[in-house]
């Protein structure tokens, strides 16, 4: 009888193989995304050529040399410089910001809930539409912002239109529209935290900056490494906010490198120079994000054999 | 449908009524004026298609790229009668200014076939031509038998057409003999001053006559307008925008120029003489003391939308900027005055820079006969004057228009001085860059070192030397220098 | 935590509200402008007291934009109709593609798994031009281009690997054990992926989805660059408002309202999905 | 028939070895107790048997079917997992149900087999609730009624009494020999505990390290452990260890405990003159005259009920610490000197450096797992 049962059970016809099977799954997603890979490698070929739209009998390959001008060309290196400086200003503050909110709004509650949600509205807005909005409002004449400022005593407050304040104020409008996300996250990660260790600390009086810095950050940390690993991808990469709010000006205050590689490809269609800088801001966050991914994995890891 | 009216208009053709008895027995009629121009065009259509064939493409469909303009609405509005003329139809695509070019880069870079023919700028065609992406039109302009007999080529302002015609050599005079014609011209800015002509008065400021004059008087305005108004209002972001309308006019005048062209035909940087420097130390002291606050982000619609809501008492811009300010819901809609400026006390006319809205026929259309009867029609006489008087087609390119009196009473009533404007600095207008593919690499440069200087990063001799330094490395770079 | 004191109260009180204020003030002030003409906008020094108006919101509906010169006509509903069918579609299909691979990576340590998951997660880091650009002639070449299907295929750049990365935290977050029990009980691994680790992830994937999903909705350079206009998304759209004889701030605002409606009622409706959804694992370790 | 043979089975997880080099053979209808520390491979024994996990080499069979390579839905066996593994958006009854519904079984043939099961395991009551509701012996119950609904042949328990409370574990200990007999099911079963081991097992294997390090009945395994690991593990309180010098003289074998030279009962000859440890089980040991052949003097320290037993802790004149314990009624022993003799039969010796036990006693053949 129990033979019978284990029979029957047998599998019949096509089976799917363990060992196949995984692959079968992630090879959709792997062709999707391999479609894009090869217009990827178009755009690595492109860089090492000489290549203007405007100039097609002068194509040839020059192999390194777009690359090898970046480095005695000073306007690459103020790029470089001003893309990792927004990106580390932008992605610094929003997660202090979002972890500051995110642990006001750590008690589940209807309003915190509501809040939460209402926070994300900015997430909403589509950068570009949001710069133009910020740029009305820090409008000298007719902007909100302005207005306010005056009141407050900056009578000649000049946000986005002056070397010294432009980085500031596009970076003001990136934090507007991305902490909610760090926000969001990190909500999620405080609210999943088991709350024993915090019981415990609490009945034993342990200080409360003990418990941030040893207990709260380190089992949060997981959370933050996402959060901060999506923002740095972005915001490295920033380009709507910035071009909207000031195409890289004032002179070359805000040039970072999807500006630059933009303009250069739109306005100058100089396509080699152009694809050499992707390929460039490219490399630097796969770079980044691979320390990213290494910590991360090691976190879970650490995670899961704790659990 | 129409019978009554088509009575009238064919008497129109026939000459028997003239064209104001026209439109006033319309109106009798009680026919809008829009409709009446449509029906008018409806017996010019008849009259056109009697001396050519103009059903030889019938069936055919033809794309266009449009920018969201009113020169696209003025065609798009008066679209059904080519349809009917020629039988053949016409699509479109109509994308906002801001992506426009982008697009229009985006297609052309890609071999698109989509589009037939686009709008674009003369500057554009400097890149779009040695591209590749482009046809030079001469082929069809000049064949009798794809070109309609009442087109009139000569009717174009010279200057204008000539500006869109480049030989595609570096430095190439525009509209020299073996110029190729990369673009036909539909309507084209000439940059001017409008003015705000309550604040003058306020202020008591007489227009200006020359550079001097123009810092002395922006900066009274400022400070005696009152209510935060500033007094004169420039482009400003980090574009080659910001060079090209009144910067470059003034510039111009004083016989300055972007690039020196050697007999060789090698390019070298010019915005680094004494003249210039001079000029353009006028110009960063004009902006710092009387230019908006947040000049550098400044763009074609913060200038306009402040001379309209009234935070400007001027601006150094478009002429048709002005134009669109003064009508509409703008709060300073009928305010505005126009006068053409000439910054050199030592010139004897404005040169105004110009930028004019072209058609362009892609390299990549799949039928260029068929794409040349909708270029030919949209670009003819008839159009223009429909344009011209019923929708907002300004400045026409062609002299007809000019002439013509329903237009010029039109402009006389409702933007009084804008044809006495016009006039004056119509002879001296035509493009003062020099044309070369590095366009918009050295003018967005430029724009990026005028910043500097206004937010006194960087000394203006110090600066335009440097500039100069820069742009001669990159035209060795590109062969060009 | 739960003994706080007053002055601690009163503090986080006015924290929350400083914040509040900061997120939400541009928000109110859009939406004051949308019922605003650009007249009272641009009034100097802007005021508060003004006269609402239905006309943005007519003008964006109906689609007919008055300005100063002239009548405009503008395909805003049919930009937000794009915006919704585009954002859908490629949420859809990330979540059709990425939840079985998001699985494969959690549960079958295969060979190459961790590169292969990280090369996917590397579409991330493109600069979204540096394939886009090619991009055109391929599509160009593959009849592709203008189609919305091209469009969704590309906006899998920006879905796919948030999908992947995030629900594959979850996924990995359900102890396998559940999932043995329910195929030594006889199901196969479709049933139990089915039946188990779906319904276990589930606020977790639509988390995720609703990310996808606002990032997609924010999109802008994809559509630009390889459709024509009538595939054109909100953020494309709201540009038209930017005319030649001015900006209409009115109905730029009245634009983003309409435009985050969508997404906001959705957010709501998932609101516990997605802050709980979240919570349950994903992100975290 | 579902009987269960593991044939050279390897695992490795990464660089480590999980199963090295594993064989047994299980028979139709036995319970089989894997016995053995955390990490010592037995839960990963389970899934390779229930086909969860794949070995990297070796065969498993069940039933004499070859099964390496087939899907854990098609092999027929029922699993309880050491955390219940229940499916937390389902109910009890649902939970239950499942491995039914996989057969596509009618809706009233689940029900029945549902209630039936459920009222065995007396949590009839509990059905609609979902896991978060159940207490752990609930969840325990419906997880072993989970594995048992289809009548299995082959039951794969891991360690389910584990996490559930004391009294239930010393229920569930009575109850489920009787439960896993009426199935006639054969049944593997996982535990770290060695009573549980002793008191379910036809057999037990001791795994460590990945290697079945002894198997045999538990009488086996109490009385001759294959080395000190084992003797340790099973017994409580544990077995006396003490270092000693086996010797010999005319009448026989002996050890030295305090200054006393204990004669053994045994074959030991190969541990005349090696250092060894002696095993003594505290049962083993009791208290008697001074007089008693083989009686050494100790101190009683203190004493200690444990249980049925009671237990006391002696030194001996060296100083070491011995463990004797009586059952309880037996009469005391007052503090102070006495003297406690050997039961010599049931005294083991290991080699002091390997731990292997020495004597003439059976030897177990690790590598087919069959004793010889």
């Amino acid at each position: 009888m129990t033979a019978a049962t284990v029979q029957r059970a047998r599998p019949s016809g096509f089976r799917i193989s363990k060992r196949v099977l995984p692959y079968l799954l992630s090879l959709p997603a792997l062709l999707v995304c391999i479609g894009i890979l090869i217009p990827f490698l178009t755009s690595v070929v492109y860089s090492f050529q000489r290549y203007r739209l405007s100039q097609p009998w002068a194509r040839q390959f020059n192999w390194g040399d777009n690359y090898i001008s970046f480095f005695t060309d000073p306007k690459f290196w103020n790029t470089l410089q001003v893309s990792l400086l927004y990106a580390g200003i932008t992605v610094v503050l929003e997660l202090l910001l979002g972890l500051a909110i995110a642990m006001l709004l750590q008690k589940r509650s209807t309003l915190n809930n509501f809040i939460s949600i209402m926070l994300l509205m900015p997430l909403m807005t589509a950068p570009a539409l949001a710069a133009l909005m910020w740029k009305l409002m820090t409008n000298p004449g007719f902007g909100v912002l302005s207005y306010l400022a005056s009141l407050i005593g900056l009578q000649d407050f000049r946000w986005a239109s002056s070397p010294s304040t432009a980085l500031l104020t596009v970076v003001l409008v990136d934090i507007w529209v991305y902490t909610p996300f760090i926000m969001i996250l990190l909500l999620a990660g405080l609210r999943s935290l088991p709350t024993q260790p915090f019981e415990a600390a609490a009945l034993d009086g342990v200080p409360r900056s003990f418990v941030f810095f040893r207990i709260t950050l380190p089992m949060l940390m997981p959370y933050i490494l996402t959060a901060t690993l999506f923002r740095l991808l972005d915001s490295i990469q920033q380009f709507d906010i910035i071009y909207a709010m000031t195409q890289g000006g004032p002179g070359d205050t805000l040039t970072v490198f999807q500006v630059e590689a933009y303009l250069n490809f739109f306005q100058s269609t100089n396509v080699g120079r152009s694809a050499a800088l992707m390929i460039i801001l490219w490399a630097i966050t796969y770079f980044l994000s691979n320390i990213f991914i290494k910590n991360w994995l090691r976190l879970r890891e650490r995670a899961r054999g704790q659990a | 449908m129409y019978e009554k009216e088509k009575d009238l208009i064919d008497a129109f053709m026939r000459g028997q009524v003239d064209r104001r008895g026209l439109i006033r027995g319309l109106g009798a009629l009680g026919l809008a004026a829009g409709t009446a121009g449509t029906l008018l065009n409806f017996g010019q259509t008849r009259a056109l298609a009697a001396d050519f064939d103009w059903q030889s493409h019938k069936g055919k469909t033809i794309k266009l790229l449009l920018n969201k303009h009113p020169y696209a609405d003025a065609m798009i509005a008066n679209l059904e009668n080519f349809k009917q003329l020629t039988g053949m139809n016409v699509v479109y695509d109509v994308f906002p200014e801001d992506v426009y070019f982008d697009k229009v880069t985006a297609a052309l870079s890609a071999s698109s076939p989509e589009y037939d023919a686009f709008m674009t700028g003369a500057y554009m065609t400097w890149t779009y031509g040695p591209a590749g992406w482009i046809t030079d039109l001469n082929e069809w302009i000049k064949d009798p038998a794809k070109t309609n007999p009442n087109y009139a080529w000569d009717d174009f302002l010279p200057g204008v057409r000539n500006s869109c015609a480049w030989n595609g050599k570096p430095g190439g005079e525009l509209g020299s003999e073996d110029a190729k014609q990369w673009c036909i011209p539909w309507g084209f800015e000439q940059n001017n001053i409008t003015y705000n002509h309550g604040m003058f008065e306020k202020a008591g400021v007489k227009v200006p006559g020359n550079m001097d004059e123009l810092v002395a008087a922006a900066a009274k305005l400022t400070k005696d307008v009152g209510g935060g108004v500033y007094g004169i209002g420039v482009r400003g972001s980090r574009s080659w925008a910001t060079i090209h309308p009144g910067f470059l006019s003034a510039y111009a005048n004083f016989d300055q120029k972007d690039l020196n062209v050697s007999a060789d035909g090698k390019l070298s940087a010019a915005m680094n003489t004494a003249e210039s420097k001079a000029f353009h130390k006028q110009w960063v002291q004009m902006i710092q003391e009387s230019g908006p606050k947040d000049w550098s982000t400044y763009t074609w619609y913060q200038v306009g939308t402040d001379l309209g809501a009234g935070a400007s008492a001027m601006i150094f811009d478009a002429d048709i900027l002005g134009y669109f300010m003064n009508g509409g819901d703008n709060k300073m809609a009928g305010k505005l005055a126009f006068a053409g400026f000439k910054a050199n006390p030592a010139a004897k006319a404005p040169t105004p820079n110009i930028w004019i809205w072209s058609l362009s026929m892609s390299n990549f259309s799949k039928d260029k006969d068929a794409t040349w009867y909708f270029m030919q029609w949209a670009s003819g006489p008839e159009h223009a004057l429909f344009g011209a008087t019923k929708m907002d087609f300004v400045n026409p390119v062609r002299q007809s228009v000019w002439k013509d009196d329903v237009f010029r009473e039109k402009l006389n009533k409702s933007y009084p001085g804008y044809v006495e404007m016009f006039d004056a600095s119509a002879p001296g207008a035509s493009i003062k860059f020099t044309a070369q593919p590095l366009f918009f690499d050295l003018t967005t440069e430029w724009a990026a070192t005028l910043q500097k200087m206004v937010a006194k990063e960087v000394p203006i001799d110090e600066g335009l030397d440097k500039l100069a330094e820069s742009i001669n490395g990159q035209l060795k770079e590109a062969g060009l220098g | 935590m739960e003994h706080t004191s007053l002055l601690e109260r009163i503090l986080r009180g006015i924290a929350l509200t400083l914040v509040v204020i900061f997120f939400m003030f541009p928000i109110v002030w859009i939406f004051m402008m949308s019922f605003q003409t650009n007249e009272t906008i641009l009034r100097i020094p802007p005021q508060l007291v003004f006269e609402p108006t239905l006309a943005n919101y007519t003008a964006l509906i109906t689609g007919k934009l008055m300005t100063a010169a002239g009548t405009l006509d503008i395909a805003f509903m049919r930009n937000l109709w794009n915006s919704v069918f585009l954002s859908v579609t490629s949420v859809a299909v990330a979540l059709l593609l990425g939840v079985p691979a998001a699985y494969a990576f959690a549960r079958h340590k295969f060979r190459g798994s961790e590169d292969i998951a990280f090369t996917l997660l590397s579409f991330r880091f493109a600069p979204a031009l540096l394939v886009l650009l090619p991009l055109t002639l391929y599509f160009q070449k593959l009849g592709l281009a203008n189609t919305y299907f091209g469009l969704i295929w590309v906006y899998q750049l920006i879905c796919l690997p948030l999908i992947l990365w995030i629900v594959r935290g979850y996924f990995e977050d359900i102890p396998a054990d559940i999932e043995y029990a329910y195929r030594i009980g006889g199901h196969s691994w479709f049933a139990t992926f089915r039946k188990i680790a779906l319904p276990l992830a589930g606020p977790g994937i639509a988390a995720a989805g609703l990310l996808a999903f606002i990032f997609a909705w924010n999109n802008f350079v994809f559509a630009l660059v390889l459709a024509s206009a009538d595939k054109q998304p909100v953020t494309v759209g709201a540009l038209a408002f930017i005319t030649s004889s001015g900006i209409q701030y009115g109905q730029i605002s009245a634009a983003i309202v309409l435009s985050i409606t969508p997404t906001l009622a959705l957010a709501l409706y998932a609101q516990r999905y997605l802050v709980e959804g979240l919570s349950l694992g994903a992100v975290k370790g | 028939m579902a009987s269960l043979e593991l044939k050279n089975v390897v695992k490795r997880y990464k660089s480590q070895t999980v199963l090295d080099d594993l064989s047994l053979t299980v028979a139709d209808g036995e319970t089989l107790v894997l016995f053995g520390p955390s990490g010592a491979g037995k839960t990963v024994l389970l899934r390779l048997v229930a086909g969860v996990i794949d070995p990297d080499e070796g065969k498993i069979l069940i039933g004499g079917e070859d099964m390496t390579d087939v899907d854990a839905e098609f092999r027929g066996v029922g699993m309880a997992f050491q955390n219940f593994a229940l499916f937390p958006h389902m109910t009890a009854f649902d939970n239950i149900a499942s491995p039914l519904e996989a057969r596509h079984s009618s809706k009233g043939v689940i029900k029945a087999g549902v209630e039936s099961v459920a009222k065995l395991l007396k949590i009839d009551h509990v059905l609609s609730h979902k896991p978060r509701a159940l207490s752990n012996g609930q969840k325990q119950r419906t997880a072993l009624a989970r594995a048992l609904i289809g009548s299995p042949p082959l039951l794969l328990l891991d360690d389910p009494l584990r996490n559930v409370d004391a009294k239930l574990r010393f229920e569930m200990r009575l109850e489920l020999p009787r439960l896993l007999h009426d199935r006639g099911a054969t049944v593997i079963y996982v535990t770290q505990d060695y009573k549980e081991a002793m008191a379910l097992g036809n057999r037990i294997a001791v795994m460590s390290q990945g290697v079945i390090r002894q198997l045999g009945t538990p009488e086996q395994i109490y009385r001759e452990p294959a080395n000190i690991e084992i003797a340790r593990l099973f017994g409580d309180p544990t077995i006396n260890l003490l270092d000693v010098k086996p010797a010999r003289d005319a009448k026989g074998i002996y050890v030295g405990l305090s200054n006393v030279q204990v004669h053994l009962a045994g074959a030991f000859e190969a541990a005349v003159g090696r250092d060894c440890v002696i095993g003594l089980r505290p049962e083993a040991l009791s208290f008697v005259g001074e007089a008693t052949p083989g009686a050494f003097p100790v101190t009683v320290e203190a004493e200690t009920p444990l249980n049925e037993k009671i237990v006391t802790l002696v030194r001996t004149v060296r100083g070491r610490e011995i463990l004797v314990s009586r059952p309880a009624g037996a009469p005391g022993q007052a503090e102070g000197k006495a003297h406690i003799a050997v039961d010599s039969k049931s005294a083991l010796l290991f080699d002091h450096a390997s731990g292997e036990r020495i004597g003439a006693n059976k030897v177990v053949n690790l590598r087919s797992g069959e004793a010889a």
